[in-house]
């Protein structure tokens, strides 16, 4: 067994209304930053876990998301980094 | 005008007009109203209006005979809200609202985006939301999906309305596996205003602007949407989201911007954009004024590219309003959304011509002779029967139900009864809700109604909702007037005179007999309980098709009950209060178990005829206690519901956690009816009140022909009672334990299958 | 005496502390808009509780950009008194006001409810009316309620009498620290070094009549009141 | 100008407590993913932008994660990914 560490992102869907983003790219332009189009916010999952290669790490945490870390209804996720520790 | 079909849209087959929910007779009623084929946009708003959610068509026969008139009442059903008068020139909006189905794909958002909508209902007529109110069925909680669900809507009722600033005073929560795979979230928004602020969603004055407000419009929700993804445009997303996402934030800008417009005068109509988005609002303004519309889809906001009429018509994107202003005022309403940083668009007009017109620039893509689209709309009244195995449950004889050996001690069967969900206390649902947001809330959640003051006056508002879907279950009349009278009883036992109420029928599928039967019946004894407690219907919301493969839920007609405080000094508490008072019952005990909390949780067993509710009989109880809380008599009051008894006992002893008070009670009052029944049986009509002078109580109650008896007294660090050679010694600690910590220990238990703390 | 309550997009509790302000105190008081870039001559600015920007990034995070809240710093940076409630805090602590952050309660839920609190120092313009180790009760209505500060500030925090107000457990119980948002050290309510910047996650603001509240938050306006008239 | 889209990630600084990150953890563990360790929760923002270049674009987001994206007293942050898009 291998410690890994995956990290996952899980943006808001397309077409999702996302408030979020949407209050803080108007911040963003008020504070001066006017070339500002668009801004997104979702989350950014570090998942360190023990398994038997790479791969395993990686599916293990695609499961994890499927099950718990993503909401599929309304958001996406993709896993951005896996590496040994 | 001639209409024509847009390139691109798909042609109109028995399959599609199928797959948008209409009979092949509602078909040819839509081609006599135009006298031609429909196009595919005019379907889709056929079909969003002529939807069960939009149209009432299976309920709207049954809903005209509730008695909705009152000297008092200002607006009936019918509008967004019902209105009330209160007096002081005051009046009180309120209205319930399910968001059953979207809650069940999606708890924390579909339970916070009917937060929103029913939020909009009540600010749209003028009101100021003072309060919010919910009423939430679930599974059992020892599955971990419910735990989803349950902790997911919670979150999301009190996120939505924690962030507006509206406090969440009262509700109610069951769980039974009815609701499994079907939850239900009804939320109930309360609003006042000054009386001549009312404005209604009537559409007038051709000529005058129809202006689009707050949120873009999106992809989201659009009905029927699911099996037309690929269909309708193949640029479009496949993931197209059917649930809606919530935003708050802009709701509180849109609830600010909203109340002044209305106040300035500048504008002559305002609607939510609810089910069904633009379509149903449009037109239900222009029907109600009988006026007609035209509206240009291409001058509406819209979040993305691409869309077309049809989606923009039929999107359910969250916090958007329509708006009739006045001619020439175009400017002034800009400018004060403009303050508030909501988008405005004027999307079209108030015309002569007596027609709804849609288009996309200069194409005509919809056009119906106006008010028929609304008032064509078909009805039905499908067959009715009730259901033999529903007949047989009634029957069947639960005297006979032999005890638990457990139960030779009741302390045990007391217990276990505190910590059943549906009766323990709902903690920790409300300490996720702010109660004490604009500092109205006198009594907030915890006891029997809430009750919330009106500023500037002398008195308050009791408001709670209730219903037991297992009683209607059993038998729906006597279950629906049991909702109407536990509602006006917990408005009771706060000193308030019960006014009127809001109500949401959660049913099954109507075109099944068995159910059309218990949505008939429930409506029924509603009608009756109102009638006889002079608590007329202001309006209210139909859910049906609330199915899972394990059929349908309980009959759910949910009563959302609005009561008057005209004195603040009446305002009565739930728990007892000081030690030494005497503990009076007013009502009667039977031997009635049937439908109880105590069958249900001690012996697995759904069975039994419910309580009786006799009308006569509630209405002299609630004029006997207001009497005796006016004269000053009455330090609490407490009705006995689920649990029965004993459990109103305990629920007094603890339901103030920081200042527990004993009890010592004698029970042998009824000595034919059995142990169990007179400590757990669920008899209606009854009211455990502490009082310094027990005589006052009892006299007052012998005024109103109600039977009243002493039953101890309160103090001491536990609940005593003696019933017989019974001789239950409860500890406060270990009842309080029960009532108010078992949920949130079954919620820590395990996680559920998902978690709603991620939400950001 | 005049109050300034600044009006966020987002507010809820702005109406409280204007009806504490004006029904209770019978004092004047003014919503200012966030937009705004005058106080209106205002003695005290409050910084009410809600949602500012519906609380999206981090609470409070957006609001403290709004333009009045330039007025707001030059009003502190004056030794003028300042106090911020839930929302308030955050913003307070975004933007500089204070040491420290607030962050989502540990038990990631939004937590309503009444909570005993130990006055921890009396001896400032906003306390002089309550007692040092006075025991009060005020309601708390926040999910993002977690002060949080590296060990030396709140060391510091701590030596200078900083921390104003501290979560205790139910009656009997004063000693011990607890908190119902996992708040380090208990910290419910700070004050700026200068003494004249004050925040608190609970609501004193909506504890200002017997009829809705204890009436426990009375005397930190009466304070306030107390020391400009002085 | 061009339009870049720059991806930031901000996560929870060391030594501040992370219950987000913890609930999580313990969660996957109760759904079975044993060889879960550690989960740490952050933020994933993405900022569409006009800029001149690619390292202009990187520069003005670096600058609104220290103005308004991340909150130093309890945040780091980290420029992920730029790109032209
Ligand atoms: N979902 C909820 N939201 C807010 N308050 C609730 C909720 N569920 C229950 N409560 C509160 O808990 C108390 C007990 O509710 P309930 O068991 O329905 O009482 P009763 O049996 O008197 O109708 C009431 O004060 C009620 O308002
Ligand atoms: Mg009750």
């Amino acid at each position: 067994m291998t410690r890994y560490s995956v990290s996952v992102h899980i943006t808001p869907r397309r077409g999702v209304l996302d408030p979020q983003g949407q209050a803080v790219g108007g911040a963003l332009r008020t504070l001066g930053f006017a070339g500002v189009r668009d801004v997104h916010v979702g989350r950014y999952v570090i998942v360190e876990a023990d398994a038997d290669s790479e791969q395993a790490a990686r599916d293990d945490v695609s499961r994890m998301c499927e099950r718990l870390l993503a909401n599929p209804v309304i958001e996406d996720f993709e896993i951005a980094t896996v590496s040994a520790k | 005008m001639t209409v024509s079909a847009r390139p691109g849209d798909p042609v109109i087959t028995p399959a599609l007009v199928a797959e948008h929910g209409l009979t092949p007779d509602e078909y040819a009623k839509l081609q006599d109203m135009l006298g031609r084929d429909p196009t595919f946009t005019e379907l889709g708003i056929v079909s969003a209006l002529w939807s069960e959610h939009c149209s009432y068509k299976h309920s709207r026969p049954l809903l005209r005979t509730l008695p909705t008139k009152a000297p008092y009442v200002l607006q009936g059903p019918g509008e967004n809200a019902g209105v009330i008068a209160i007096g002081d020139g005051l009046a009180v909006a309120f209205k319930i609202e399910s968001h059953n189905h979207p809650s069940a794909v999606e708890p924390y958002q579909g339970a916070a985006t009917g937060v929103g909508g029913i939020l909009r209902d009540v600010f749209t007529m003028g009101a100021r939301p003072i309060a919010m109110l919910n009423s939430l069925r679930f599974g059992s909680l020892e599955r971990p999906r419910v735990r989803y669900l349950f902790g997911g809507v919670v979150k999301g009722i009190g996120d939505y309305g924690n962030c507006v600033g509206i406090p969440t005073v009262a509700g109610e929560v069951m769980f039974d596996d009815s609701y499994e795979g079907n939850p239900l979230v009804n939320a109930m928004c309360v609003g006042i205003m000054k009386e001549d602020e009312l404005i209604t969603a009537v559409a007038s004055g051709v000529g005058n602007p129809i202006i689009a407000v707050g949120a873009r419009t999106g992809r989201d929700g659009i009905h029927g949407a699911s099996f037309a993804s690929e269909d309708l445009s193949a640029a479009s997303d496949a993931k197209r989201p059917r649930v809606q996402v919530g935003d708050p934030f802009t709701e509180k800008l849109l609830l600010e911007a909203s109340l002044e417009l209305i106040r300035s005068g500048h504008i002559v109509a305002i609607q939510d954009m609810g089910a069904a988005g633009l379509t149903s609002s449009s037109a239900e303004m222009a029907a109600r004024g009988d006026v007609g519309v035209t509206i240009d889809v291409m001058k509406c906001p819209v979040r993305e590219s691409g869309m077309t009429p049809y989606e923009i018509l039929l999107s359910e994107s969250q916090e958007r309003m329509l708006v009739v202003a006045k001619k020439g005022h175009e400017a002034q309403v800009h400018a004060i959304l403009e303050k508030w940083d909501l988008t405005t668009a004027v999307i079209g007009e108030v015309i002569a011509e007596p027609v709804y017109r849609v288009t996309e620039g200069n194409r005509v893509v919809a056009e119906f002779p106006g008010i028929r689209l609304v008032t064509d709309c078909p009805t039905y009244t499908p067959a009715a029967c009730e259901s033999d195995d529903i007949a047989r449950l009634r029957a069947m004889d639960v005297a006979g139900i032999p005890p638990k050996p457990e139960e030779a001690d009741a302390s045990w069967t007391l217990l276990s009864l505190l910590a059943s969900p549906t009766i323990a206390s709902k903690r920790w649902v409300y300490r996720q809700y702010d109660t004490s947001v604009r500092t109205n809330t006198v009594i907030g959640p915890g006891g029997d109604a809430a009750v919330v003051r009106v500023r500037g006056t002398n008195r308050a508002l009791a408001l709670k909702t209730d219903c037991n879907g297992r009683y209607c279950y059993l038998d729906p009349r006597m279950g629906a007037r049991i909702a109407v009278a536990e509602a006006a009883r917990n408005v009771a036992c706060t000193g308030g005179r019960p006014m009127a109420i809001t109500n949401n029928l959660n049913f099954g599928n109507p075109r099944r007999p068995e159910i059309y039967f218990q949505l008939r019946e429930c409506v029924s004894g509603m009608a009756e309980a109102c009638e006889a407690l002079g608590t007329p219907v202001t309006g209210g919301n139909v859910s049906l098709y609330n199915e899972s493969p394990i059929g349908a839920v309980y009959p759910t007609p949910v009563v959302g009950m609005v009561g008057l405080i005209d004195d603040l000094a009446h305002i009565t508490r739930s728990h007892f209060q000081r030690a030494g008072d005497d503990i009076v019952l007013l009502g009667d005990s039977f031997d009635e178990i049937g439908g109880s909390e105590y069958l249900a949780r001690v012996h697995g067993v759904v069975g039994g005829a419910p309580p009786r509710c006799d009308l006569p009989a509630e209405k002299a109880l609630i004029d006997a206690l207001l009497e005796a809380i006016a004269s000053g008599a009455v330090r609490s009051a407490h009705d006995c519901a689920e649990g029965g008894l004993a459990v109103a006992l305990a629920e007094c002893c603890v339901m103030s956690r920081d200042e527990p008070l004993g009890a010592d009670v004698d029970l042998n009052a009824w000595p034919a009816v059995p142990l169990r029944a007179v400590l757990f049986g669920e008899s209606q009509a009854r009211v455990v009140v502490s009082t310094p002078d027990a005589a006052a109580v009892i006299a007052a109650a012998q005024r109103h022909g109600v039977p009243a008896r002493k039953l101890g007294t309160v103090g001491g660090k536990s609940l005593r009672i003696s019933l017989g050679a019974t001789q239950l010694d409860c500890a406060l600690s270990r009842i309080d334990d029960a009532y108010h910590e078992s949920i949130a220990r079954l919620m820590a238990e395990m996680p559920a299958s998902s978690t709603p703390e991620l939400v950001s | 005496m005049k109050f300034a309550i600044v009006t966020f997009p987002g507010s809820n509790s702005d109406y409280d502390a204007y009806q504490a302000v004006v029904e209770q105190l019978g004092e004047q008081a003014v919503y200012v808009w966030h937009k705004d870039h005058d106080l209106q001559g205002a003695d005290v600015v409050i910084l009410p509780g809600g949602f500012s920007y519906g609380d999206y990034l981090r609470a409070g995070a957006i609001a403290r950009f709004s333009p009045i809240m330039q007025e707001v710093a030059t009003h502190a940076a004056r030794g003028a008194p300042v106090v911020g409630f839930c929302n308030g805090f955050q913003i307070a602590c975004e933007a500089g006001l204070l040491p420290g952050a607030l962050l989502r309660n540990d038990s990631l839920k939004f937590v309503s409810e009444n909570v005993r609190l130990r006055v921890e120092n009396a001896n400032t313009r906003f306390t002089s009316e309550y007692e040092s180790g006075q025991l009060i009760t005020l309601p708390i209505a926040h999910g993002d309620g977690r002060f949080t500060a590296d060990e030396d500030t709140l060391d510091r925090l701590e030596g200078n009498g900083q921390v104003v107000f501290r979560y205790v457990p139910g009656a009997g119980d004063a000693d011990r620290w607890w908190s119902p948002n996992g708040s380090a050290r208990a910290i419910a309510g700070i004050i700026n070094e200068a003494g004249n910047v004050l925040a608190m996650m609970p609501h004193p603001e909506r504890a200002v009549d017997q009829l809705v509240s204890s009436g426990d938050g009375l005397p930190l306006f009466h304070s306030i009141l107390a020391r400009v008239a002085a």
